[in-house]
């Protein structure tokens, strides 16, 4: 990357994903303690810094891949020495995230929110995993304006067991946790007006399920409204 | 040049005295018996904008009644204001009425008594005035030239060459009625001018 | 018995011409039902050439080519419109009122229409000329309205519902602009040595030629501001663009005719362009000198005459050259020959049309009064007045072309306190004008 | 609140989808974002129902840019509240992309946003490439960056003509369609399409530049550049073009960033924040651009922010095609796709706003799942409370300014 040297951008700092860069506040988050920053952990990723990146993926990356490591930064630090082993942080490809309990997600995303000024919640989204005891991972992904910087929160919940509504922190919330609940059937305590937003209300289901199948909608209606076995 | 054109023509131009009727009775007849059953209609439709569209069509032949009198300026007034600006009023308000719920209302209430009587009394003293009012009213249509009415109302309202008209005090009180009227509507309605 | 016809046909129609009133006031019936016939044929034929103007201007401002598939040029586009119209489904919605449903189309339609009864095409080339000319037009078009307001309520949906209720208000504020204006010309036709102005459209523009000048030019600027404030009522009285509420298809979809297809929905757009018609000629009647020809005092005298009289000829020449240049400009293949040939024929008609206007025009230069010279007289009075309403007429689709729509409350708004008081203040300023200068 | 009754209610679940009709589309109680309760019960049986109407705006509306439907309540003209119903283009893509291999779910992106195909494009493989640990090499991300602007170029256009045809303005449209033709022939060339162009391949770029390609851009600079200046004198100073869009639709910053408004509605609430500045992505750190942002956050400023985001993109397209570098186009990316496991979240700057692909690897050739962040959807959040108290019209420019593109919405 002999382009990159060549910038009148500052030079990079080793993680890709948080150049200092942004022109911020204007309105809102004036407040913040300036914290130029910081959470860059020097000794980290040699994995995904820009310079190595030319000889890394000519080998097909398939069993060295990068692994998550353990991120130690001072938000990680304070709120451990609050919650403890609740709450872990890690990074990934210079991915910042933090594993949470579930139980301690109303209060954790406040905190962000308030004290840490991630005051954009950028997306909410789940993951299934049939397998695992807990089957959801529910994701937070969020952003700081006022720190240019990226976190995600992730939690495990259980199938049929439902989780705080965030829609009182970031009042985006509202639409992406309908469609959490539409897609995988997570419910959200709390939430003014949690039902259906992309399918019909009469849907069966929860598409994005792993253990539910592509077929079977289609199926269903052909054999109800064609009186075929199958579409396919 | 066709002479016997010209003459008519002519004639036509300077006789306004002797100006033959417009039309023939049966416009009188048609117009009245126009106005009289679309006036019924008015009264009995139950569905409201029914009714005002069967009062346009009264408003509409009276006008044709004026015309029939030589007052065109009254008709032309006649279909502005009422049948051009009140009626459309009125069905603006009438459109945000329910008119499946209207329909469903009761047609007369316990006051209707009073209205009959009223109406009664009404139309006795037209009989009455009609009876016994033609020594009141000249039995033959007012020679007013037609192509003056307006200059002739303007006379009346107004007064001509210095002098004051009859009616001009009334008409200019009636005007400030109005005013005060559209001034308190528009106090009423607003809450913030 | 031919013998006959040929000796009176002759006669009648020098009849006609040698009037100088119109059949109205003469009692000719039979005239004024022939002028019926023509002004609803004519109104119609300009509907539908409006039509296809408006497609085309519209078409050239915003780089298109519009129509251009249904004769030369989509000549005959209005023609394959009018029909597919006629043959369309007539669709009554099932909750909808049927009777109002039916007969509102109607109401507009008749509205429209019935004004031109008192459109001076020239002095004695209108139906009647009434008293009350200037309120009877604008009385029997605000009529127009309640075919709107009827459309869209009987129609029972949102949609109409909200597109009538604007058109409703809008109409009745802007009446009263338009009308206080309106007042103001009046006011100007009272200049003379009796003192009495007129209501009458022909005596209106009588006053104008007595005066020697086109009202527009009056007490300058009193005149313009009039005039401007009554060409801005008047667009939104039609609700043409930027003041089409009632029709905003993309908030209302099409407002107050949303539910309408087919003959019936093509009668609502017959009486909008047969309005635009109507009102344009109430603005050149009352400020741009009816059937004057221009500079009627500047440049007067026999010669000028002649000359003004040769611009008839001259514009359909003018338009069967545009033609014969669409047809040199049209590719070279076989499959355009039957356009060309249409659009030749089509210049050939225009050329033809041409020839015959510069024959009567230099024929009838003379000024006894010979057949030749009145019919060149009225052929000069309709080609003025026609080419002024001509002009509002390309302006509709001008503004259209150019402007965002306005939203009801600013449209309300620029209704009532801005072009109200301005015409308030006209009128009474040409009042105390007109009283200083009697 | 109430049971459900009356016309209103019938009315609303008379207009709807058949799908919906078994459901509860009588509910009568609704909230809004900011947690205000907004309550759509039947008005007593009062004898004129003048106290509110409920319409249904679409999902067969000229004016709601397809499958919108938008559930208005108003108080004559006045709405005192929404309820967008979206849904209707939802054909499940992240669903899809579960289903399909890496490679083969990249057309699968341009059918989002299907006029930003470019940038839907952009985002997926850069959001792969970081899965996989890859960069693009630099023609390539030179080549993206090019592709992408002018993609951003004819999706602004695109927006233009259509919300001055909301407001009633027709000609721009047409102009800006002229306009968008050349940007479109320049797709068409390089890449055999014009709408889902399916420009970009994990790893780079699956085709050279063609022969002239950077005399074409370059044309097409100086052809459009006097264009956008056309574009203004029939827009910007306009009487009622102005009428229509100031102070209408106003969203402060405070309240754009809790609801996660991105793009130049969240900059035209003066909040400088471009995530092609903020986090550059490609080779946007190169270029030397400015941030445009308004100040009163009202349409009329969203409309200033994207015709200067027009004439910026055209500065990064000149630096960038003057300047592109030679070398290959793809970097080394294996045959078979198969990231490690891990998670990554990638965005960029899409013309509507962040575009982010949140993309779960379990080491196998498909993903575990993927999900798109899309600016859109977030964004049209916003529209309840921008349009409250505002007329009927005004909808229509509101939703004409959020810029959205249904295809996005509903995925």
């Amino acid at each position: 990357m002999a382009e990159d040297a060549k910038t009148p951008a500052p030079p990079p700092p080793p993680e890709g994903e948080k150049k200092p860069s942004a022109e911020m506040p204007a309105a809102p988050v004036s407040n913040a303690p300036v914290k130029p920053v910081a959470p860059a952990p020097p000794a980290k990723p040699a994995v995904p810094a820009d310079s190595t990146t030319p000889p890394k993926p000519a080998a097909p990356a398939k069993p060295t891949g990068p692994v998550p490591l353990l991120w130690s930064s001072p938000l990680v630090e304070k709120y451990r020495s609050q919650y403890g082993t609740a709450l872990e942080g890690q990074t990934y490809l210079g991915q910042n995230y933090l594993t949470v309990k579930s139980e301690l997600i109303p209060n954790i995303l406040r905190l962000l929110r308030d004290e840490e000024q991630f005051d954009y919640c950028v997306d909410i989204t789940a993951v299934h995993y049939p397998k695992r005891e807990k089957q959801f991972d529910v994701v937070w992904i969020l952003y700081s304006f006022p720190r240019n910087e990226r976190l995600r929160v992730t939690t495990q919940i259980a199938d049929g067991a439902s989780i705080p509504s965030s829609v009182s922190i970031w009042p985006t919330a509202n639409w992406l946790e309908r469609e959490v609940y539409d897609m995988f059937g997570i419910q959200f305590d709390g939430h003014p007006d949690l039902k259906r937003i992309l399918l019909p209300d009469g849907w069966k289901g929860f598409p994005l399920r792993k253990d539910y199948g592509i077929l079977q909608q289609d199926k269903e209606w052909v054999q109800i409204n064609l009186g075929i076995e199958s579409g396919q | 040049m066709n002479p016997a054109m010209n003459s008519a023509l002519n004639s036509g131009l300077n006789s306004t005295a002797g100006m033959a009727p417009v039309a023939t009775p049966y416009f009188f007849y048609g117009l009245a018996a126009l106005a009289v059953v679309s006036g019924f209609l008015v009264i009995t439709r139950r569905n409201v904008v029914h009714s005002a569209l069967a009062l346009i069509v009264t408003l509409l032949s009276v006008a044709g009644l004026y015309l029939m009198l030589y007052a065109p300026f009254v008709a032309g007034v006649q279909i502005i204001v009422y049948a051009g600006g009140i009626m459309v009023l009125f069905l603006f308000v009438i459109m945000l009425v329910n008119i499946e719920r209207s329909v469903k209302e009761r047609r007369f209430n316990s006051m209707w008594p009073v209205g009959l009587s009223a109406a009664g009394a009404l139309f006795t003293l037209f009989v009455f005035a009609f009876a016994k009012g033609r020594a009141l009213f000249p039995d033959r249509m007012m020679s007013l030239p037609e192509s003056s009415n307006t200059q002739q109302i303007a006379t009346m309202l107004y007064g001509d060459a210095g002098k004051i008209g009859p009616y001009t005090f009334a008409f200019e009180i009636a005007s400030l009625l109005l005013l005060v009227a559209i001034l308190g509507a528009v106090i009423m309605t607003k809450k913030k001018i | 018995m031919p013998n006959m016809i040929a000796i009176w046909m002759p006669n009648f129609i020098m009849s006609y011409l040698g009037s100088t009133v119109t059949p109205g006031e003469a009692g000719s019936q039979f005239w004024a039902l022939i002028y019926v016939l023509i002004i609803f044929a004519g109104v119609s034929v300009a509907v539908m050439s409006m039509n296809w103007l408006e497609r085309k201007a519209l078409a050239h401002f915003q780089i298109r080519l519009g129509p251009m598939r249904v004769g030369p040029h989509g000549l005959l586009q209005p023609i394959a419109d009018a029909l597919k119209l006629m043959l369309k489904e007539d669709i009554i919605p099932s909750e909808a009122d049927q009777f109002v449903f039916w007969v509102a189309p109607l109401i507009g339609l008749l509205a429209a229409f019935t004004v031109y009864t008192v459109i001076p095409f020239g002095p004695s080339q209108a139906v009647s000329d009434m008293n009350i000319g200037i309120l009877f037009m604008l009385g029997v078009s605000s009529l127009g309205v309640l075919g709107v307001v009827v459309a869209g309520w009987a129609s029972n949906s949102h949609y109409p519902l909200i597109g009538a209720l604007r058109s409703s208000a809008q109409m009745v504020s802007y009446e009263v602009a338009m009308g206080l204006a309106v007042v103001s010309a009046i006011l100007m036709t009272s200049l003379n040595e009796k003192g009495t102005g007129t209501l009458s459209m022909i005596g209106i523009v009588r006053a104008q030629e007595q005066q020697g000048i086109w009202f527009i030019f009056k007490f300058f600027p009193l005149g313009l501001i009039a005039f401007i404030v009554f060409a801005i009522a008047m667009i939104a009285e039609t609700n043409r663009a930027p003041f089409d509420m009632a029709e905003a298809e993309s908030e209302l979809t099409a407002g107050y005719h949303t539910e309408y297809s087919g003959l019936r929905w093509s009668l609502f757009m017959l009486a909008e362009y047969a309005a635009m018609i109507a009102v344009s000629s109430i603005a050149v009647t009352l400020w741009l000198g009816g059937w004057m020809r221009p500079f009627v005092r500047l440049l007067h005298g026999p010669s000028w005459d002649f000359i003004f009289s040769l611009f008839p000829g001259l514009t359909f020449l003018g338009l069967a050259a545009i033609a014969f240049v669409g047809v040199l400009r049209m590719p070279a293949h076989s499959f355009f020959k039957i356009q060309k040939i249409g659009l030749e024929a089509f210049g050939g008609l225009l050329g033809f049309i041409a020839l015959m206007l510069l024959v009567i025009a230099i024929a009838g230069r003379s000024q006894d009064p010979s057949i030749g010279s009145r019919l060149n007289e009225s052929i000069g009075y309709i080609y003025w007045f026609l080419l002024k309403v001509a002009v509002f007429m390309y302006l509709f689709i001008w503004y259209r072309a150019t402007w965002p729509r306005y939203r009801f409350d600013q449209l309300m708004r620029v209704g009532w306190k801005v072009l109200l008081p301005i015409s308030l203040a006209v009128l009474i300023v040409t009042a105390i004008v007109g009283v200083l200068v009697a | 609140m109430s049971a459900p009754t009356g016309e209103d209610t019938k009315n609303i679940s008379h207009l709807a989808p058949s799908n919906r009709e078994n459901s509860d589309q009588g509910e009568t109680e609704r909230k809004n974002v900011g947690g205000n309760d907004l309550t759509f019960e039947n008005p007593d049986k009062t004898y004129l129902d003048s106290n509110e109407l409920i319409i249904n705006m679409g999902p067969q509306h000229p004016a709601t840019h397809g499958v919108l439907r938008v559930i208005l309540k108003l108080d004559g003209e006045k709405v005192l509240g929404t309820e967008c119903v979206i849904g209707y283009l939802h054909r499940g893509v992240e669903k899809i992309a579960e289903n399909r291999t890496y490679t083969m779910f990249n057309p699968y992106v341009d059918r989002m946003d299907y006029v930003a195909a470019v940038s839907n494009g952009l985002g997926y493989c850069e959001a792969v490439e970081k899965l996989l640990n890859v960069e693009a090499t630099p023609r390539a991300k030179y080549i993206r960056v090019i592709l992408t602007e002018l993609n951003r170029i004819a999706s602004h256009q695109l927006w233009l003509g259509t919300h001055a045809l909301d407001i009633g303005a027709m000609t721009p449209l047409f102009y800006t369609f002229r306009d968008r033709e050349e940007i479109l022939k320049i797709f068409e060339k390089y890449c055999g399409a014009r709408l889902t162009t399916h420009a970009f391949r994990i790893g780079g770029c699956q085709y050279e530049t063609y022969a002239g390609f950077e005399k074409e851009v370059k044309n097409f600079l100086t052809f459009v550049a006097p264009k956008i200046d056309e574009y203004e004198t029939l827009l910007t100073t306009n009487r009622i073009w102005m009428e229509r869009t100031k102070n209408v639709g106003v969203i402060s910053a405070a309240d754009a960033i809790a609801l996660g408004v991105t793009g130049p509605v969240l900059r035209a609430s003066g909040v400088k924040w471009d995530l092609r500045k903020a986090q550059p992505y490609a080779a946007y750190s190169e270029f030397d651009f400015e941030i445009p942002v308004g100040t009163n956050g009202d349409t009329y400023d969203r409309y200033l922010v994207r015709m200067a985001e027009m004439r910026q993109s055209l500065r990064i397209i000149e630096q960038a095609v003057n300047s592109i570098p030679e070398g290959p186009i793809m970097a080394k990316v294996p045959k078979v796709i198969k990231p490690p496991v891990g998670e990554i979240y990638h965005s960029i700057e899409s013309p509507k706003g962040e575009l982010g692909y949140f993309i779960v690897s379990d080491g196998s050739t498909q993903p575990y799942r993927l999900r798109v962040r899309p600016p859109s959807f977030v964004n049209l959040q916003a529209l309840d409370i921008m349009v409250r108290g505002l007329l009927v019209a005004d909808v229509v420019a509101v939703i004409g300014t959020i810029d959205i593109v249904l295809g996005e919405v509903d995925r």
